[in-house]
């Protein structure tokens, strides 16, 4: 089978997928869009300045769970860090972006 | 003579080949958190990583894990790694695991050695985390050091006899004796008291079904009794032991029954010694030719040989004198269970006002009254009716030092005894179905109903208007006679919490004792089988939860009280755990030991003989003669099935020619060297 | 339909099952263990560390999650479910439904590139919901076995994962469940628990009150693998001053329907609070209960070490949970040795300590009756702890109702003895009691 | 960046039977007691393999003190609490041809639950030490 045969095979079985799975796709892409929002609002807030949870709740109009939530994933899987505390609060900032 | 007479082959084939690079992986185990929340991981494992021959050295949160092993496996595979050294935890706890990972590497699995960390390290130094951190470093150079010198062992592969040996006939004996020869393999069950049973026959009505104890205890003998590979043994104890896991050889001495079954019921009747029945604790007489109780197993009486004081009996007009011609019998076992249960806590004289005042019982003197009492429409004690009992929780259970007196060992004890809680529970409420008259008062710190189904109990007493109060550990009630003329006889005093603390005293007919659970007096065996004690003084476990039944020596494990208390439920758990082990462990027919036994160096060894006098075992080493270019000479030999490596020959041989396997001089020498080196820097190497 | 062949079957992965199919392995029979999660471990491996030694629970799980996946005589079926269980003379005929991974189980190596491509953020339930995870992931760093698992609920199929993956063809958007056969002399439930849903008492205000969490929430924020590394609340991030254990949130609780005494979380309360002790040597901890239960060997002791250490226990029932208005729970409680009086007290940080309940319902599949509290039912616990009321079928641990982790491995070895009795009997050839009606019953339903 | 500088404490060598000291400083470990880190814990099956030279070896490398921590009577090993017992009496009698003060070995017997024991040996060790100083000080000096 040639590249572009095993590349056309693989387009139409996404598709056969994409189609079988289409309301958790829809869903998830919904999902997906809000939760882009929030981490970009949330790593603009502390770039150059680390802040506390409710210091960026605050700042952004969240909830300070979701806030605390995303903060985790950024920790887990982007460019988020503790930096220091502030009172009985941890403040969070920006590392160098990992490539 | 031997024909073995190719020494040079002897020795070559435990060294590793000399011309192999050693290539040492070196891993610290943080132990999620437990060793690096003191020991800086990363600086010693930058500093092991810089010492000869150490190819790699890491870090990982759990080394023990499947990912942490397959790290080691993997580095075997790919970067060559020949020794492996990992600090984490105490060696008892995974030093096995490690070894197995080796193994599967494809590595000898004793080309391993495992450093303690934790418990010698990290969990005894949080004031000084620098010390910690290099105190981890030098040890495990040392390991490192001492790995380098480690040779391929094989472990020794010995028959294992398919019996096992159960010592106690209580619940947990029997049921672990019914287990182990369910799974096929020869059990022999020694019980020291002429009758099976133990304490669960002493016992009526049982939690958390209500039904009769002796019912489904007679159920279980009748189990053991009629199973073909299983061998009982009544009034015998154990009165030798050698050997190991797989044979351990058991000389067990037997009393005499003392009375043959044609003269027996003759031979009670004519007895006129009595003694205080152990089995009602003491509430009534028996004689010294008795039964347990009536339907009892062995149904035959036995003679209580320690209380038979010689008594001529007049049996059918003849003048008969009793004789213990005790008997001796050798087995070979591959297993011995530990199954010697309880005694309930006995107060001390006045504990309670218990001994000094007449209406104290204890709970378990309290059934068998009951039991005694039996269809009688009234509870009485003495004679006099019985209206008001109050009931004292965790006597003996729960102790605090500087506020309860100590046991005569010195030791308080400071453990919960798990079942007194719902047996009082239970027996309250016996006593308002049978007498509801009876006003009940209990008196607890805290209620432990926490069994399944155990919670009614609980629940039924409240309904049954048992009254309840509350006091606090550091305020022992106190029980003392009424003046005379009260009412009542016995007063007991507390501060009931659950009335602002409140100092109450309350007039009863009877005190009765919520006594705890205590090991039995089993010293001389845990001497002889080298088991340990833990310091509530019930047999020690490996750990609770890796090796939960098994002794800390290999083929000895424990079933039920012996260990703590438990109830009959959780007894007959551990009992089966037990089975399982040992049926475990000599199923296959054969045992694996260590290779950890002397091993002489040909070459260098003399035949100066000093080895062989020293060492206190037979046939463990002995000299024989060789042919060594055309002369005979003797040299010495180890027999590795009867030597148990304790090494006193290697302190005494003068050529340094033996040594022992795994644990060798050269090897500590090595270790102490590195153990005082100068402490390289230990710096952390970013990525 | 693919039929394997064994002599035991151990229904659930969690140490119970672990232990079990250990124990029976060691005896030499060969042993299918079915777990329906992507990984062994059960709730222990969830867990900071352990009582009374406080070993980390890894320490104790790991090794045996490696054991039962390396042992000759066991094969670990994960991601697989039990759905029905046939009884005939010749033993067990179960059908084992194998739920799609969409990840080749024999290719994929574990390395989480796939994970780290993802670009859908998911609450961990690993970390019940306070950490992330992504749609497809390794279910925990040591998850036994080390395979990814997508979760085509909430998969976009952008096909990231496939990308960054090394292995050809290891992605498999096309898998579809499948049903094979195991066949099994004997069966043995270690099926768990669950814990009594956080919201399980509206008055407590958990679900909506994000500071209020459970016993098993406190265990992740213990554990060094935990959502955010260290003790802070979940609600706000705040690291609390002032934690508090509401003791029987869930257990000897009759509004519940639940009448027993779940065990463990005298212990497990008294063991989180003496680890916030280490973390937070400031912090002030308070524990409202009804009775303190720390009946297990050495837990008295460990009781009298937390009290020894300051920590608070207070005899109360807790009637209610409010929230100020910095998030912080309000505590109404009855002080039963302060005269019943009532008072309100603020802390920082709220834990219920949650019960168990019986796990999935193993009737309808296994035929072996329940009873009243919902735990499989035992006939005679006294004598024969593992023995359900179904010949050949055993239970261990927590699915035989609540116990700790100790008494579970214990009644694990006691269970393994049982299903090994009775494989050797039904190898003899000897007696094995079916009865006529038992039989028929089973194979028509 | 972290860095570790050496702790100039003299070194103490605790040789443990695995049956007793070393399972008895474990126990110490699981109660999370607290003692000073120069204390360096090895694992022996029996001290009976150790000739007296081993010993003397040791101090020479620099070891200031060992404490053998056996199993005393209750040692798993017939004739070897005696036999180590006479290859310490006869290591002091070395020891003092050495010049070498006695008090820098000791054998004591600790079992798997001694943890009181156990600290008290280390602590006790510690206090001679404070008071004798290294060994290295005291094999300079000429006998």
């Amino acid at each position: 089978m040639s590249d572009h045969e095993t590349a056309k095979n693989r387009s139409q079985m996404l598709k056969e997928v994409r189609e079988k799975h289409k309301e958790t796709v829809a869903r998830t892409q919904e999902l997906l869009k809000e939760q882009q929002k929030n981490k970009r609002v949330i790593k603009k807030s502390i770039k150059g300045q680390p802040k506390t949870v409710p210091e960026i709740a605050e700042e952004v109009g969240l909830p300070t769970h979701i806030v605390l939530w995303n903060l985790t994933v950024l920790k887990k899987y982007g460019n988020v860090s503790e930096a220091g505390m502030s009172g009985e609060y941890f403040q969070y900032g920006l590392t160098e972006e990992k490539k | 003579m031997p024909e073995n007479s190719d020494l040079s082959n002897k020795a070559k084939d435990q060294k590793p080949s000399p011309d192999e690079e050693i290539r040492i992986g070196v891993y610290t185990c943080e132990c999620g958190g437990n060793i690096s929340d003191v020991v800086k991981c990363p600086l010693v494992a930058a500093g092991l990583d810089k010492l000869p021959n150490v190819v790699v050295s890491r870090t990982d949160a759990s080394m023990c894990s499947d990912a942490g092993q397959s790290l080691i496996e993997k580095d075997i595979k790919e970067k060559g790694i020949n020794r492996v050294v990992i600090g984490s935890c105490a060696p008892s706890l995974h030093e096995q695991t490690f070894r197995g990972a080796v193994a599967r590497g494809g590595l000898n699995p004793y080309y391993y050695y495992h450093v303690g960390i934790r418990e010698q390290d990290s969990w005894v130094h949080h004031d000084d985390p620098e010390g910690a951190t290099e105190k981890a470093f030098r040890l495990m150079a040392a390991g490192i050091s001492k790995a380098k010198l480690l040779k391929p062992l094989e472990s020794i592969h010995l028959d294992a006899e398919e019996h096992a040996l159960v010592i106690g006939g209580g619940v947990a004996g029997l049921r672990s004796a019914w287990d182990i020869a369910r799974c096929g393999i020869r059990v022999t069950l020694v019980e020291k008291s002429p009758f099976l049973g133990g304490r669960m026959a002493q016992l009526e009505h049982i939690f958390p079904t209500g039904e009769k104890a002796r019912d489904t205890l007679h159920d279980l003998i009748q189990k053991v009794i009629s199973h073909p590979k299983i061998t009982i043994f009544t009034q015998a104890e154990l009165s030798s032991v050698k050997g190991y896991v797989g044979d351990f050889q058991i000389q067990i001495t037997q009393q005499s029954r003392g009375v043959s079954d044609d003269i027996a019921e003759d031979a009670m009747a004519a007895c006129t010694t009595e003694v205080p029945d152990e089995y009602n604790y003491g509430l009534t007489k028996r004689k010294v030719i008795y039964r347990r109780y009536p339907g009892c197993y062995p149904s035959s009486p036995a003679v209580d040989w320690e209380n038979y004081n010689g008594e001529v009996l007049n049996i059918n007009g003849e003048k008969v004198v009793l004789k213990n011609n005790p008997k001796t019998f050798d087995l070979k076992v591959g297993a011995i269970v530990m199954a010697t249960g309880f005694n309930p806590y006995e107060p001390r004289k006045g504990e309670y006002g218990y001994g000094e005042i007449p209406e104290i019982l204890t709970l378990p003197q309290f059934i068998r009254l009951m039991a005694i009492n039996g269809n009688e429409d009234k509870l009485s004690w003495k004679g006099h009716p019985v209206r008001d009992i109050a009931l004292i929780h965790c006597v003996g259970s729960r102790q605090i030092e500087g506020i309860h007196e100590p046991q005569p060992d010195g030791q308080v004890n400071n453990y919960c005894s798990r079942v007194c809680c719902t047996a009082s529970l239970q027996t309250e409420n016996e006593v308002k179905d049978l007498y509801p008259q009876i006003n009940i008062f209990d008196v607890y710190e805290d209620i432990r109903t926490y069994g399944r189904d155990h919670e009614s109990y609980y629940k039924r007493a409240s309904e049954n208007m048992v009254t309840f109060f509350l006091f606090h550990d550091d305020e022992i009630p106190e029980v003392v006679p009424a003046p005379k003329g009260d009412t009542h006889p016995v007063l007991v005093k507390f501060k009931d919490h659950l009335s602002l603390g409140v100092e109450m005293e309350i007039a009863v007919d009877l005190v009765v004792l919520a006594v705890g659970i205590m090991p039995r007096e089993i010293d001389d065996l845990v001497h002889m089988l080298k088991i340990s004690k833990g310091t509530d003084r019930f047999l020690l476990e490996v750990h609770p939860k890796l090796r939960p039944v098994e002794t800390a020596v290999t083929g000895i494990v424990i079933a039920g009280t012996a260990q703590g208390p438990m109830n009959i439920q959780e007894s007959c758990s551990a009992a089966g755990a037990s089975a399982a082990k040992v049926a475990a462990l000599l199923g296959k027919g054969f045992v694996e030991l260590e290779p950890f036994v002397a091993h002489v160096d040909m070459q260098k060894c003399t035949g100066t003989g000093a080895c062989v006098e020293v060492c206190c075992y037979e046939d463990a080493i002995t000299l024989q003669t060789f042919s060594i270019d055309g002369q005979q000479v003797p040299r010495a030999v180890v027999s590795p099935a009867n030597c148990v490596g304790c090494g006193s020959c290697v302190s005494v041989c003068p050529n340094r020619a033996i040594d022992v396997q795994g644990w060798e001089l050269e090897q500590y020498e090595a270790m102490i060297d590195t153990i005082t080196m100068d402490l390289p820097e230990l710096v952390e190497v970013s990525a | 339909m693919e039929k394997l062949n064994f002599d035991a079957l151990v229904v659930g992965g969690g140490i119970a099952g672990m232990q079990s199919a250990l124990d029976i392995a060691d005896q030499g029979y060969q042993v299918a263990l079915v777990e329906k999660e992507a990984s062994v471990g059960g709730k222990m491996i969830a867990l900071s560390k352990v009582f009374p030694t406080l070993d980390c629970a890894s320490c104790i799980t790991t090794p045996k999650m490696s054991a039962v996946a390396h042992h000759k005589n066991i094969n670990i079926f994960t991601y697989c479910e039990v759905q029905a269980v046939k009884k005939s003379r010749d033993g067990f005929a179960a059908e084992v439904l194998k739920k799609p991974r969409y990840v080749n189980e024999d290719t994929c190596t574990g390395c989480r590139l796939c994970e780290y491509a993802c670009p859908i953020d998911l609450p961990s339930a690993f970390d019940l919901n306070m950490g992330a995870t992504r749609t497809i992931n390794v279910p925990f760093s040591t998850a036994v076995p080390q395979i990814a698992v997508l979760d085509m609920d909430n998969c976009i199929l952008c096909g990231k994962c496939e990308k960054a993956c090394p292995v050809e063809d290891c992605i498999d958007f096309t898998q579809e469940p499948e049903i094979f056969e195991i066949e099994a002399q004997s069966i043995v439930l270690a099926t768990g628990f669950k814990t009594t849903p956080i919201d399980a008492k509206q008055e407590y205000g958990a679900g909506k009150f994000h500071n209020v969490i459970d016993g098993l929430m406190m265990e992740r924020l213990l554990a060094p693998t935990g959502p955010y590394g260290r003790i802070i609340r979940p609600g706000d991030g705040k690291e609390p001053e002032s934690i508090a254990y509401v003791q029987c949130a869930g257990s000897r609780d009759e509004t519940l329907g639940v009448e027993y005494c779940s065990r463990v979380c005298c212990m497990y309360a008294i063991k989180q609070a003496m680890l916030i002790s280490g973390s937070l040597p400031l912090a002030d901890i308070t524990i409202y209960y009804m009775d303190i239960r720390t009946f297990g060997k050495g837990y008295e002791q460990f009781y009298q070490n937390a009290k020894a250490m300051g920590i608070e226990f207070i005899k109360g029932k807790v009637a209610k949970i409010t929230e100020d208005e910095d998030q912080n729970p309000v505590v109404r409680v009855e002080l039963i040795e302060e005269g019943s009086q009532v008072v309100e007290r603020t802390h920082d940080l709220v834990v219920l300590s949650v019960g168990m309940l019986p796990g999935d319902n193993s009737s309808p599949v296994y035929h072996v009756p329940i009873a009243g509290d919902g735990f499989v039912s035992i006939p005679s616990p006294n004598s024969s702890p593992a023995v359900t009321e179904s010949h050949g079928i055993f239970v261990t641990g927590t699915a035989g109702g609540p116990m700790d982790i100790v008494d579970s491995i214990i009644s694990s070895g006691d269970a393994a003895v049982e299903a090994a009795a009775y494989i050797e009997n039904h190898k003899n050839g000897k007696s094995v009691p079916v009865p006529a009606g038992e039989e028929m019953e089973l194979v028509n339903a | 960046m972290t860095r570790v500088t050496e702790n100039q404490k003299p070194k103490i060598l605790i040789l443990a039977t695995l049956s007793g000291g070393y399972a008895g400083a474990d126990s110490v470990g699981q109660l999370h007691e607290e003692y000073p880190t120069n204390t360096y814990i090895l694992p022996v099956i029996s001290p009976s393999m150790f000739p007296e030279d081993f010993y003397l070896r040791s101090f020479d490398r620099g070891i200031d003190a060992i404490i053998i921590m056996y199993s005393g009577t209750d040692s798993p090993f017939k004739g070897a609490p005696e036999h180590t017992a006479q290859l310490i009496n006869s290591t002091y009698t070395k020891m003092k041809e050495r010049g070498i003060d006695t008090r820098r070995l000791r054998l004591t017997a600790i079992c798997t639950v001694c943890t009181k024991p156990f600290l008290k040996e280390v602590n006790q060790m510690n206090e001679v030490l404070d008071e004798i100083g290294y060994i290295n000080d005291e094999l300079a000096v000429p006998a």
